[in-house]
């Protein structure tokens, strides 16, 4: 059985087949990186672990581009598809979260997982289940780093990741909402002393995660087209999560990246390296790398890279 | 209503402590025991006992499973799934490749087994992790065991195709699997295992491996305190958990999709089985029975619905409305019943004990 | 018969606390040195002292004085850094929950700790997991020792929930009951092990005056009926004083006070610690 | 007294599947036989720690033997008294048993009582022995042991809290019955010679009884009287070896010795002990006894229960359960006495038995009740057919202590709601001239203990007991009681009053928990209510009435005028009765108060005391026949539910009520 460098014609030890791979991963990572962003916003506000948050990304890509389709100019789009998440984070609130309030967090979690199943039907209700190509405008040709392939979207999605997560900085770190939001990560008392009721910061930080939900899904939807699966992609959201911690904004970023890399470059040397003792070893490690790198931080460093460790009083 | 309790009181503990003390609920589910092993063979079309009867037993005995790990025992699983596949390829390998004199039964417990001890090492984390944490450990075993299945061609015998058919298997030269099998012995195949499983199920409930598995998800420190283990008792209920979906794996092969495949054991799989238990009733026998009927069996009411009222609705529409209604089935019963349909149950039966009073 | 000569009628107090004294035997744990810290923070510092077997013994102190650490250490559930603990014989350090559980000792909860799911039943139950002994096939199947363990622990329990007056209740989920009851049901549970040594981390918290009262009848009746040595924290000082052998009183983690309810009233450490004389 | 004429039962055949009474004359002879010829049947249950623990009668009868060995050797002999006190539980019975077969005394004494209370009866009786329950029980006899000479030795049941007393007179029922054990080992005959030597004649229990006035007497019976009534009450009723009753009211009171022990000892049937008497109607619930006994106002707190619960129901299940409740008003009580109905309401009467009826029975506990007995008072004729009517047998009966019980017994299909029956078997009644009923049989009671007095007094030579009460027999046959004889009186114009008569009528209203009427050697009957705050405060709450206290709903204009309108009601029904038509109501007031036993208003077994209310109130009752007030006051000291004493004072309105004019008389209108 021949491996995939070799049917790809290079030879994996090459220094530029490496950087390729290296910058492809991290690209794919970067994705992951936005759908974990909008985990971390959400359970940082609310202790909610927010299960739909891939859905989401369908879901805002998938009215993006029935906006588009109507023929409306891609900023109206943009704005309009925005106003169905703040929409959308005002259903969640009044249906779910304040019914659940006081709840066990795995309850919560549960509800979560009801609002994708419902969002993926109902998202697909509205525009059909047909894969549709989004077409921005980002540019897709390829350019050459040294010898290295790189493709200018992947390059712009990196772009877009970093200004959005700088973007988020600024608006934590420098409007009054974005304090409380934080104030409320460490105490909802605090929170409410600010004098922005519970109920509004949790509909200002969904809206926030379907903005970037919202953003994510159109990177995605240029890249692969807008389907169903980015869904199952999103789930890599999760062991991204358990590497970077459940509350950290850098967490996630760093997490994404390293399960990017890391799962493209295994499925290349690793897959390789087993190859040569047990040739009928059929690779596809990808599918699951992500979550056995997670499977044993969580147990070795269940905290994740940067999370706080958690002490259990009696 | 129904009910007349007045004299049937319990003079020892014995009788205290049936699986079912109450004599009317007793003889309800036998009565539905007999009805379902003796008048449903008789009666029921092959539609019903293949396509309807058959997978919602079978999703009932993996419905069963996650119940005792996650309603029991409190652990969160996503990778029910993957335990389904351990035993079905296992039982696969095993029914392929043993002696003929060994009965049919042999490679589905076999199945089980080794989907239990899957489960005991996909249960390692939970002694350090919890809640989603686990969720997304047990995603890991998800991925990682359907990838293991298609990966690893001794499981199918190096089958070319990757899906090899299930071979025919007979008790007393009736066929009980495979595709030329008749439904009728299928079905009592089936609910042989269903029934025995669903009785286990209970007697652990009730005994100490059942409390010790709630006091653990209930209150874990408390528990540790008091003598319980946690790492035995939260093994146990993995390997046990894993033990019922790995014999519902085999079964879903062997008497209802004929064949071995991958995509049968999805992601998808393990949360239609989650939503079975939340919908169901978390903790209850009951509701795993419940939920996997309902589940099923909304589908299938929702395809025929509109063709009574003359309207015709696509598929694909169907099949969202069916996402709608699942997502919002589960927000209602979180919000409204967190302890699902089997709680309803559990009201109206209370109520009918207290007719004609309210409360 | 001897009839008149001895028919004093109600009980002679001085029989009663000769009696007591009887029951107080050797010591059956002595905590050596224990120093526990939380990060930086030391949460108990070096304290020593024991209990006697059958002795009622109270830990007392101010909020945060580490009272409720120290009991975490006897049962392990913390670990600490420094010290032992010896029991009944043998010296652990640490003692592990495990072992503690395994050595008869059992324990309430400051803050309510019962399976919240389950029935009163079923609660006091769970304190005889240690005890039974079915294989997982005979519970599986509810025969053997799996129906009959069922049924012999069921009556053991069905005398504590006399014994706590909790017959009522007996099939109520826990979470359903009001907080007296919750309280009584765990010392059911701890009660359900035929403990050695219990431990009693207050009881009587948030009770109104019938229950405390309900709940000391309860504590006296324990330790004279059943023997069992009980180690205790509560905040009442009426209630301390009076049901207490020995005290030991804990200030910021270190010892202040160890003796008899007499000698601790009359500490001059005690009484600066409890009028909050500032520290430095 | 003499002259009228003596009515008797119809003659019953003998019952076959009884033991012959006459051979086995005793009620350890008795045990004997169940123990030898159903000896694998239950006897006794007792819910105690979460189920139904039960004794076969040959358990019974080893646990009995080995506890009558124990005590003897703890010195009991031939003829003591052995007092018994403590709530029902097969010990105590077992007790009963235990005395008798050593040919001792057992005298029951009223578990609630007060140690004072308790007192009397165990001096009186001269007791050496005392069987008690529980660590209450013991606390007042020792607290009264000072003064009880003749008590040697406490036998007690619950250890708990007593374990560590001191006192050596003081013994453990187990060590006792262990002991006997040993002693049986060596002698196994010994308590059987004992019962050989007992006789029908012998005595068998003493009760004490409760009387309004003056110290309770003993009631001497002997063996023949005991077993001869439960004999009769058996065979006249058909019980068999297969009834089940709930043994829950006091020990000491002579019905429960007859329904809960003779009785079952006479046909071998099963007698279960309730938990606590805190959780008698979930006990009731759970055991659902085939026979069954409650005196009137368990009857009716239970019906109000059910009204109140029903309340709360959804609309459709109230308008359903209202419907059928009115068909069974209708046609319920006729199907029970096999009486000719339409077969559509046969069908409507056995839907609403499914819907209704049935399952009402079911969570009551009545669902096999096939004899239910009430006696003691008169039942509300609305009580008493609902539950007639939804199936339930239930029959009135009429009977004392000196009878051993059994007087008068509603028969089967003759069920009259104004009467309380016919003769009981074996039993002759006389109505003299006084208007006294007078009756005579073999289960009158030997003599009270040494109080010869008394017995004279009560007694006559040739065996007629005087009841004490007033009635007639009626053209059906069936005895009508009006009143005690003695507190029946006249007014100054020379009408019948008939106190309790007027109170009773105005008691089957649902808002009335409590009536005291006056009229004796005055110008008209005026009365005092008390209101039930269970039913009046519901109907307040429905109401949007607020109240603070019993008092302040009590003066509620609103509950004034509907009190009126049943006064009047009754004022109406009396007009229609020739001997008692001239005692209608002319004018009420409702008390502030709730009328207490605490405050020693009411007998222990709630029973009003007239005279000491007269004295008490005496301001109030001026008052009432002062026509020019319109209101009454009083002050007086009374004790709260914890026990403190308190002073209350209040002022209340008069209200004055529409009386029917009778043929013959003019009825003063009230303006």
């Amino acid at each position: 059985m021949e491996t995939i460098a070799t049917l790809l014609g290079v030879d994996p030890f090459d220094l530029w087949f490496f950087v390729e791979v290296l910058v492809g991963g991290l690209m794919a990572g970067v994705m992951y990186s936005l759908v974990a962003l909008g985990f971390v916003l959400i359970f940082k506000a609310s202790s909610v672990f927010n299960f739909a948050q891939g859905v989401m990304v369908l879901f805002a890509a998938l009215n993006f581009v029935g906006f588009l389709d109507m023929g409306i100019p891609v900023w109206l789009c943009f704005i309009l598809a925005m106003g169905v998440m703040v929409l959308l984070s005002f259903v969640i609130e009044r249906v779910v979260l304040r019914p659940l309030v006081n709840q066990p967090h795995i309850s919560l979690f549960m509800a979560t997982i009801g609002i994708a199943i419902f969002l993926e039907g109902f998202g697909e209700m509205l525009w059909g289940s047909s894969i549709k190509p989004l077409d921005v405008g980002i540019p897709d040709d390829v350019f050459f780093l040294g010898e290295a392939m790189i493709q200018q979207n992947d390059m712009f999605a990196a772009v877009v990741a970093s200004v959005l997560v700088i973007a988020l900085a600024l608006f934590f770190h420098y409007t009054r909402i974005g304090r409380a939001l934080r104030a409320v990560a460490d105490d909802h008392q605090a929170a409410l002393s600010i004098g922005i009721p519970l109920n509004h910061i949790w509909i200002i930080v969904w809206s926030v995660a379907g903005f970037v939900a919202l953003v994510a899904g159109i990177m995605w939807g240029s890249k692969l087209g807008v389907q169903f699966s980015l869904t199952v992609l999103a789930l890599k959201a999760l062991p991204v999560l358990i590497l970077g911690g459940f509350t950290s904004i850098p967490g996630a970023i760093v997490g994404g990246l390293i399960i990017g890399a890391g799962e493209k470059l295994s499925e290349i040397y690793l897959v390789d390296a087993i190859q040569s003792f047990y040739p009928s070893f059929s690779g596809a490690i990808e599918e699951w790398f992500a979550y056995i790198l997670a499977l044993a931080f969580l147990v070795f460093r269940p905290q994740g890279l940067f999370g706080e460790k958690i002490i259990e009083r009696v | 209503m129904i009910y007349r309790e007045a004299g049937q009181f319990k003079t020892s503990y014995a009788a205290d402590q049936q699986m079912l003390p109450i004599p009317m609920d007793r003889w309800f589910v036998i009565a539905v025991v007999v009805f379902a092993a003796v008048v449903v063979p008789l009666i029921g079309s092959q539609y019903w006992l293949e396509s309807i009867l058959i997978p919602v037993l079978i999703l009932s005995i993996a419905a069963l499973g996650l119940n005792i790990l996650t309603g029991y025992a409190g652990q969160l699983s996503l990778g029910t799934g993957g335990f389904m596949a351990a035993g079905a390829y296992m039982s696969y390998k095993v029914a392929t490749n043993m002696p003929d004199f060994m009965p049919v039964w042999v490679p589905v417990l076999i199945g089980g087994l080794f989907a239990a001890g899957i489960g005991i090492v996909f249960g390692l984390p939970s002694l350090r992790i919890k809640g989603f944490y686990l969720a997304v450990a047990t995603l890991a075993a998800q991925f990682f065991l359907i990838w293991l299945f298609q990966a690893v061609p001794w499981f199918v015998n190096d089958s070319l195709s990757g899906v090899p058919s299930t071979p025919p298997m007979a008790i007393l030269g009736y066929k009980v699997t495979g595709a030329e099998a008749q439904p009728e012995p299928k079905y009592l195949f089936v609910l042989a295992f269903t029934i025995v499983l669903a009785i286990v199920a209970r007697n652990m409930a009730r005994s100490r491996i059942g409390r010790s598995w709630m006091a653990i998800r209930d209150m874990d420190i408390a528990a540790e305190l008091i003598g319980i283990q946690p790492l035995w008792t939260k093994l146990s209920a993995f390997a046990i958990s894993s033990f019922y979906c790995g014999v519902a794996g085999a079964l879903w092969s062997f008497c209802y999709i004929n064949s071995v495949e991958p995509t049968a054991f999805s992601i998808n799989r393990s949360f239609q089985i989650l939503f079975m238990v939340i919908i169901g009733g978390l903790g209850s026998v009951l509701g795993s029975f419940l939920g996997a009927a309902f589940i099923f069996l909304l589908p299938i009411f929702l395809n025929n619905v509109p063709a009574w009222f003359g309207l015709e609705l696509a598929t694909d529409i169907v099949t969202h409305i069916e996402f709608m209604v699942f997502g919002g089935a589960i927000i209602f019963f979180l919000i409204v019943e967190p302890h699902g349909l089997a709680r309803l149950w559990q009201i109206a039966k209370e109520k009918l004990r207290l007719w004609p009073f309210p409360h | 018969m001897n009839t008149t000569a001895q028919m004093a009628s109600g009980q002679d107090p001085t029989t009663g606390a000769q009696e007591r004294k009887d029951r107080i035997g050797d010591v059956l744990l002595r905590v050596e040195n224990i120093t526990l810290r939380f990060g930086g923070v030391k949460a108990i510092n070096g304290v020593s002292f024991d209990i006697r077997k059958g002795e009622v013994r109270s830990i007392i102190g101010p909020n945060g004085a580490g009272k409720s650490s120290m009991l975490n250490c006897i049962n392990g559930f913390y670990q600490p850094q420094e010290g032992s603990i010896w029991y009944n014989g043998k010296t652990y350090s640490p003692m592990r929950p495990h072992d503690a559980a395994t050595n008869g000792i059992a324990r309430t909860f400051q803050n309510i700790a019962l399976f919240k799911g389950m029935s009163t039943l079923d609660n006091i139950m769970t304190g005889r997991i240690l005890k039974q002994k079915a294989s997982l096939i005979e519970q599986a199947f509810y025969f053997g020792r799996g129906k009959s363990e069922e049924i012999e622990h069921r009556e053991f329990v069905e005398d504590i929930i006399d014994f706590l007056e909790i017959q009522a209740i007996r099939k109520t989920p826990v979470g359903r009951l009001p907080y007296g009851l919750q309280k009584r049901v765990e010392l059911g549970r701890a009660l359900a092990a035929e403990p050695t040594l219990l431990l009693l981390d207050e009881p009587m918290a948030g009770m109104n005056l019938e229950e405390k009262e309900d709940m000391s009848r309860f504590i006296i009746d324990v330790n004279e009926h059943f023997g069992t040595t009980i180690a205790l924290i509560e905040h009442d000082m009426g209630v301390v004083m009076d049901l207490s052998d020995r005290l030991v009183v804990l200030d910021y983690g270190s010892l202040l006070a160890d003796g008899t309810p007499e000698e601790v009233r009359g500490n001059q450490a005690v009484i600066d610690a409890y009028l909050g004389v500032a520290h430095d | 007294m003499t002259g009228s004429q003596i009515y008797t039962a119809a003659a019953i055949p003998p019952a076959a599947h009884l033991p012959d009474i006459d051979t086995y004359d005793t009620f350890p002879k008795l045990l004997r036989y169940n123990a030898a010829h159903i000896g694998d049947r239950p006897s006794m249950r007792e819910k105690n720690f979460g189920i139904w623990k039960t004794w076969s009668w040959k358990q019974v009868k080893d646990e009995i033997f080995k506890f009558a060995a124990g005590m003897q050797a703890l010195g009991v002999q031939r003829g003591d008294r052995i007092a018994i006190v403590g709530d029902n539980c097969p010990r105590l019975y077992w007790t009963i048993c235990m005395a008798q077969c050593l040919g001792a005394v057992p005298v029951p004494v009223y578990q609630d009582s007060v140690a004072e209370e308790i007192h009397y009866p165990l001096s009186h009786s001269e007791a050496r022995f005392a069987v008690v329950e529980d660590q209450e029980q013991v606390d007042k006899l020792l607290s009264i042991k000072d003064r009880l000479p003749h008590l040697e030795a406490i036998v007690y049941d619950e250890s708990r809290g007593v374990r560590d007393y001191p006192q050596p007179f003081l013994h453990h029922y187990d060590a006792v019955v262990a002991k006997g054990a040993e002693i049986l080992d060596a002698h196994p005959h010994q308590i059987d010679q004992e019962i050989d030597k007992g006789s029908a004649d012998d005595p068998s229990i003493i009760p004490y009884t409760s009387g309004t006035t003056g110290n309770p007497k003993g009631v001497l019976l002997s063996f023949r009287n005991v077993m001869r009534a439960a004999y009769n009450g058996a065979r006249f009723e058909g019980l068999k070896a297969t009834d089940e009753s709930l043994a829950y009211l006091p020990i000491a009171w002579i019905g429960d010795h007859i329904f809960s022990y003779g009785q079952a000892y006479v046909c071998g049937m099963c007698v279960a002990c309730p938990e606590s008497s805190d959780t008698v109607l979930t006990d009731l619930r759970e055991l659902g006894p085939t026979y069954f006994f409650a005196p009137p106002r368990m009857f009716e707190n239970i019906l109000t229960t059910v009204m109140i619960r029903m309340e709360d129901a959804g609309t459709i299940k109230r308008g359903m359960f209202k419907y059928f409740m009115d068909h069974a008003r209708k046609v319920g009580v006729r199907i029970l006495d096999g009486a000719p109905v339409s077969l559509m309401d046969r069908i409507k009467y056995a839907l609403g038995e499914i819907l209704v009826y049935g399952p009402l029975k079911n969570v009551l506990g009545f669902s096999r009740v096939r004899i239910g007995y009430t006696a003691g008072e008169a039942i509300g004729p609305d009580i008493f057919a609902f539950y007639r009517s939804i199936g339930i047998n239930l029959k009135q009966l009429y009977g004392s202590t000196e009878a051993s019980v059994f007087v008068t017994i509603q028969p089967n299909g003759e069920i009259y709601d104004d009467t309380v029956g016919t003769p009981a078997p074996e039993v002759e009644i006389r109505i003299a001239e006084s208007g006294e009923v007078l009756f005579r049989s073999p289960s009158v009671f030997m003599e009270y203990f040494k109080n010869p007095e008394a017995t004279k007094d009560t007694k006559t030579p040739d065996g007629w007991v005087h009841t004490g009460d007033a009635g007639f027999i009626d053209d059906r046959g069936h005895l009508k009681i009006i009143d005690r004889a003695k507190d029946v009186g006249k007014l100054n114009n020379g009408t019948l009053f008939a106190p309790k008569y007027i109170e009773n009528k105005l008691k089957f209203f649902p808002a009335i928990k409590e009536v005291v009427a006056f009229g004796h050697e005055r110008d008209y009957c005026a009365c005092f209510i008390n209101i039930d705050l269970e039913a009046v405060g519901n109907w307040a709450e429905r109401n949007n009435i607020s109240y603070a206290s019993y008092q302040e709903l009590s003066a509620h204009p609103e509950v004034y005028k509907t009190i009126k309108s049943h006064v009047e009601q009754v004022n109406r029904d009396l007009a229609g009765e020739e001997m008692v038509a001239g005692s209608q109501i002319h004018r009420f007031l409702l008390l502030p108060k709730m009328l207490d036993a605490d405050d020693g208003e009411l007998t222990r077994t709630s029973k009003v005391r007239r005279s000491f209310i007269a004295e008490k109130y005496e301001t109030m009752i001026s008052a009432l026949y002062d026509p020019a007030a319109t209101t009454a006051s009083i002050r007086s000291e009374i004790t709260f539910e914890d026990g403190r004493k308190g002073m209350l004072e209040a002022t209340v309105n008069i209200t004055d009520t529409q009386t029917v004019p009778v043929q013959g008389q003019v009825a003063a209108a009230a303006e």
